[in-house]
């Protein structure tokens, strides 16, 4: 069930340059992939931020985010009991109940966000993790304890393979593929697992407005028309969107 | 005490969730009781289902938000068959907002909804008239007669008719739509607006110009409600930038018979229902036992 | 690299301080180098001296403000004896902003200005015209062509023609002033809106409306110049919510020859300083050698 | 001269209900009757908010306000080391150079607050402070060192003269009489004061803008035409003000 309450803050701590881990007490419905839109001041900016969540324990949930512009800048600026409100959980969220075999999650950048309680909740399942980022990586150790092997890259060559992280994921080796990251990069994943016939589920990021479901700005294009990235989404089959770019 | 009777359809409240921002409250109704509303006026609908604009749909601005959805809806067929059975089962005003981009479409619409449980039919003419050359119906009056009065021959239902601030004269719009028949009129949609991209270089939305709301547009939009409810003798429905019983209360001593409520949804999912409250507490404060008592009293 | 030509006059940079928010100068040059602006606007001037209205005359709402000075100013005589020689000793462009009630009340202040050294004269034609019933000489083509092709038979100086956001229709208006021998023109003026005091259940100003300025109006006020710009030959200034040069390069894109900042001196009284440096920043990054790279562009 | 900078909140403690006394560090100018335009916020709202000068000392200016509406309320909420930008002295203040013999200082209300530093500053005379409250009296003690007596009111009664305090307050004892107040009452103080041919001058308080005298929206009106009351003012003398109420 949705629910839209104000809850106080219990952890806001930065992780790496630009990145937040976000934290709530309470007791939070949600499963991977589904999203929350979080709003931490009054009436301006008018719309809430859309994130994912990225981890979620009994009496707590966190969210990982990247300050990029003033909605963030302002959750960064938020300090252990400031106020902070959430309509949640949103969206379909993967659907991790008929994954078996070999399974990747491919994330670019931020969209480790998701990734974390997804490969947390994913079971019975060999899961690698692929992660590519800018400079600086953040959070992947997080996920050894659930992960048979993680790889990754950097744009810099800081650490990691230097380059995409496409240039080192080959999906043939998988009976299914989790993707979240700029659309640049899922295009391309879903381009490569389209080739080797391999499924592929991808979480689309769109301008949101009202979160769920009702106002229609969030459109992705799919083989079956437009869709609702907050309600019919974010997580869409690969194979039935049409990218913009 | 909060009531208020728009040619003779009895609204709990004088509060509307505006077309375009409430969907047709399915979703809403998972985060409040939406039966509280005084009524809700459906997303945008045409003869045919359409897929909308592409690109960006949605930029904030300095207190509002330009919206480029281009009327993406099942269409009237599919409102009726899909959504409208929803609506009706609830206890509020149902509204049908109809658009479209020719008469025949209009007059389609309307002869569909005119065989339903619809309460009210409320005219968006701020659609481009694509036999016109995409100017919207709702700029200049001699548009808006033929439309507005074509509409209402055939309507069998209370006909409100929601005015764009793109007007030419707002006035004169107002008084040209009574006179072609408006039982209601509601006023604004949103305002045609922009932004510009300037990394990109290029406008932020596919088609250019968008559509300006939220509370950035009130102080106009309240200004044109006053002028309008002074000048026709039908219920005027103010519409935006309304998000708090402070700004309700100030269409409503303009002259507004009720008011709608659109991007300030987006601020707070039951936004409208602060809002009730809101007035209500106002009322017992001043000791106001109807709205007829302060509405239009400045 | 900062430098527009605007028919012959040279300014430095394309930032204006609007008419109305920054008086002549006099007082914000204790604060900073104005010489340092590409040019001034004055307050509105009228043929003979103006108290101005009654009563509050400026009031906050959602990213903007309300004001109704009402043109309170020392008159085109008072202006050239105690003001002209103090903006003339500045290194800036002086342009005298000129209203009034009566198309006689506007030719007398032109001749009056036309033996002066004024850079060149921007004509307000947004105020109430007494003769037609209080109307504003700028929302009717017909009394915008009238005023227009009178001043300009006689006036001296290059002519900008400031058009009000409330003509009916803005694209018209701007190619009928053209056409009435407009050498430029800015836009926009403020917008016609209200604010209502719902505790004295009265309208905030006397006046009942007053006119809306600031961030919240930006884009509306973005989308006319862009339109405008791409209807007339003539340079198109830009005024509306300008207060950063993420601001001010949009209303470039969109074809603005240069910008005028009216509000956003009260929220930081050498904001133009920060624009124009942010402009040179935004220019060297993008390698813009000229803004005439960028002008239009989009 | 006029200065227009950033500075960190030195002290912002509350002294009564709703009336805080926020303090800068720094050097800065202005005489008794001046203010400052405070701003602690970026763009919205769009304008700064005139205060007076309640107190200077070598390093540090203390204003003393009563929260309002949405800026003072903004005010209220700095703490120690927060950003706030002044801009100031602005306004024409007291002219205490021509004041001899018996001077009344009268509040009313947050009218009170530019009373202090002009009672400090204020040399050479007999001085007595008459201040006129609502229900709680505040900072009249601070006064003590600095005047022969202080009467006060309260219209509750809860301490002083119930009542307003033009009950108690004589004129025809003064030479010269400073007022500061609501509209209403410094209009009868003016009354008052020219029934007795006592000159009188008096505080205005107009919505403000630019606050330095370029945009005329705070016009004040008086015998001779309406001056800028951020500029020609904030003090005027009673006679010529031509009052709206
Ligand atoms: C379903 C979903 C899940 C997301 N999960 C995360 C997450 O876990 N961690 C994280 O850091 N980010 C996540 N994002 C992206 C995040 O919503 C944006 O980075 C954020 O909204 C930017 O807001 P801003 O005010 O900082 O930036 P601004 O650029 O100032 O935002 C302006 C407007 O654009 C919208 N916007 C800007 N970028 C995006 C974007 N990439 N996606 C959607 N809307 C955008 C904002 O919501 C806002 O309405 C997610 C997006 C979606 C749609
Ligand atoms: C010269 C001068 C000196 C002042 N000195 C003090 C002082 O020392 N302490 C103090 O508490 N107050 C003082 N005031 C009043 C103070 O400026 C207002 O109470 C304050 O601006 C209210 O702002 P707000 O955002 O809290 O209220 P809001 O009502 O939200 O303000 C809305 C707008 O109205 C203006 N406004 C509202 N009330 C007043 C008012 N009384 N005077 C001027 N503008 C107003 C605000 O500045 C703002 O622009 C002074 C006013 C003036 C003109
Ligand atoms: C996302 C969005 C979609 C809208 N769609 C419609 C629509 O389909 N039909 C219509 O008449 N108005 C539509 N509107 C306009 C609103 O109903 C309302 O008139 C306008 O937003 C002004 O009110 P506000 O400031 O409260 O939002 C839409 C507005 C928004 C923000
Ligand atoms: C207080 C105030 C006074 C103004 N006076 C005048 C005026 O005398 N003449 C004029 O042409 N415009 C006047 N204007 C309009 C501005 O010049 C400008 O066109 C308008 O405010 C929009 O720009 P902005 O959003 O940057 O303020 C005034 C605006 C304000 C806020
Ligand atoms: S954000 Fe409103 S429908 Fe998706
Ligand atoms: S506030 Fe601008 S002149 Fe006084």
């Amino acid at each position: 069930m949705i629910s839209y309450h104000k809850y106080s803050v219990c952890e806001n701590e930065i992780v790496s340059k630009g990145i937040y881990k976000l934290s709530v007490k309470g007791s939070f419905e949600g499963k991977p992939g589904q999203f929350y839109m979080l709003r931490a001041w009054g009436t301006e900016p008018i719309l809430s931020r859309p994130i994912s969540i990225h981890d979620k324990i009994k009496d707590k949930i966190s969210f990982l985010y990247e300050v990029k512009g003033r909605g963030t800048v302002q959750f960064s600026s938020l300090d252990t009991g400031d106020e902070i409100e959430l309509l949640g959980p949103l969206g379909n969220g993967f659907d991790l109940s008929g994954l078996k075999g070999k399974v990747a999650l491919v994330a670019g950048g931020i969209g480790v966000a998701p990734m974390f309680y997804t490969a947390k909740e994913l079971k019975g399942v060999s899961l690698d993790l692929y992660a590519g980022f800018r400079d600086d990586t953040y959070i992947i150790e997080d996920f050894r304890k659930y992960v048979d092997s993680i790889k990754f890259s950097t744009d810099t060559g800081k650490s990691g393979h230097k380059g995409f992280i496409t240039d080192i994921f080959d999906p043939s080796v998988y009976s299914s593929v989790l993707c979240c990251g700029p659309e640049i990069m899922m295009k391309k994943v879903v381009e490569m697992c389209n080739a080797g016939d391999v499924p592929v589920y991808i979480s689309m990021e769109k301008h949101m407005a009202c979160g769920i479901g009702a106002c229609l700005v969030c459109a992705c294009k799919t083989r079956e028309g437009n869709k609702r990235a907050c309600k019919d989404g974010p997580v869409f089959n690969g194979k039935d969107v049409l990218f913009d770019a | 005490m909060l009531n208020v009777n728009i040619c003779g359809i009895e609204f709990k409240n004088p509060l509307i969730a505006a077309s375009g921002t409430f969907g047709f409250g399915r979703e809403y109704k998972e985060l409040f009781d939406i039966s509280r509303l005084g009524g809700i006026s459906s997303k945008g609908l045409t003869l045919n289902k359409k897929e909308g604009n592409n690109g960006l749909r949605i930029y904030e601005t300095s207190s509002g938000i330009l919206n480029s959805v281009g009327l993406q809806n099942p269409g009237v067929d599919g409102f009726i068959k899909d959504e409208l059975p929803f609506m009706k089962s609830l206890d509020t005003v149902v509204i049908a907002n109809l658009g479209g981009g020719t008469i025949e479409e209009y007059i389609k619409g309307i002869e569909k909804l005119n065989d339903t449980d619809v309460d009210m039919v409320e005219l968006n003419i701020s659609c481009p008239n694509v036999k016109s050359g995409g100017m919207a119906f709702g700029i200049k009056c001699a548009d808006a007669f033929d439309i507005v009065s074509k509409v209402r021959d055939i309507c069998k239902k209370p006909l409100m008719v929601k005015l764009s601030p793109n007007a030419e004269d707002i006035v004169k719009m107002a008084i040209t739509c009574v006179e072609a028949g408006a039982d209601v009129l509601s006023l604004v949609n949103t305002f045609k607006a922009m932004a510009i991209d300037i990394k990109r270089r290029k406008p932020v939305f596919d088609n250019i110009t968008a559509g300006l709301s939220g509370p950035s547009i009130k102080p106009i939009a309240l200004r044109m409600v006053y002028e309008v409810a002074g000048a026709v003798d039908v219920p005027v429905v103010g519409v935006g930038g309304i998000i708090s019983s402070q700004d309700a209360l100030e269409f409503i001593m303009a002259g507004a018979a009720a008011v709608q409520v659109g991007s300030g949804n987006f601020i707070k999912p039951d936004i409208c229902i602060d809002i009730i409250d809101g007035i209500e507490k106002f009322m017992i404060g001043e000791n106001i036992k109807s709205l007829g008592e302060i509405r239009g009293i400045i």
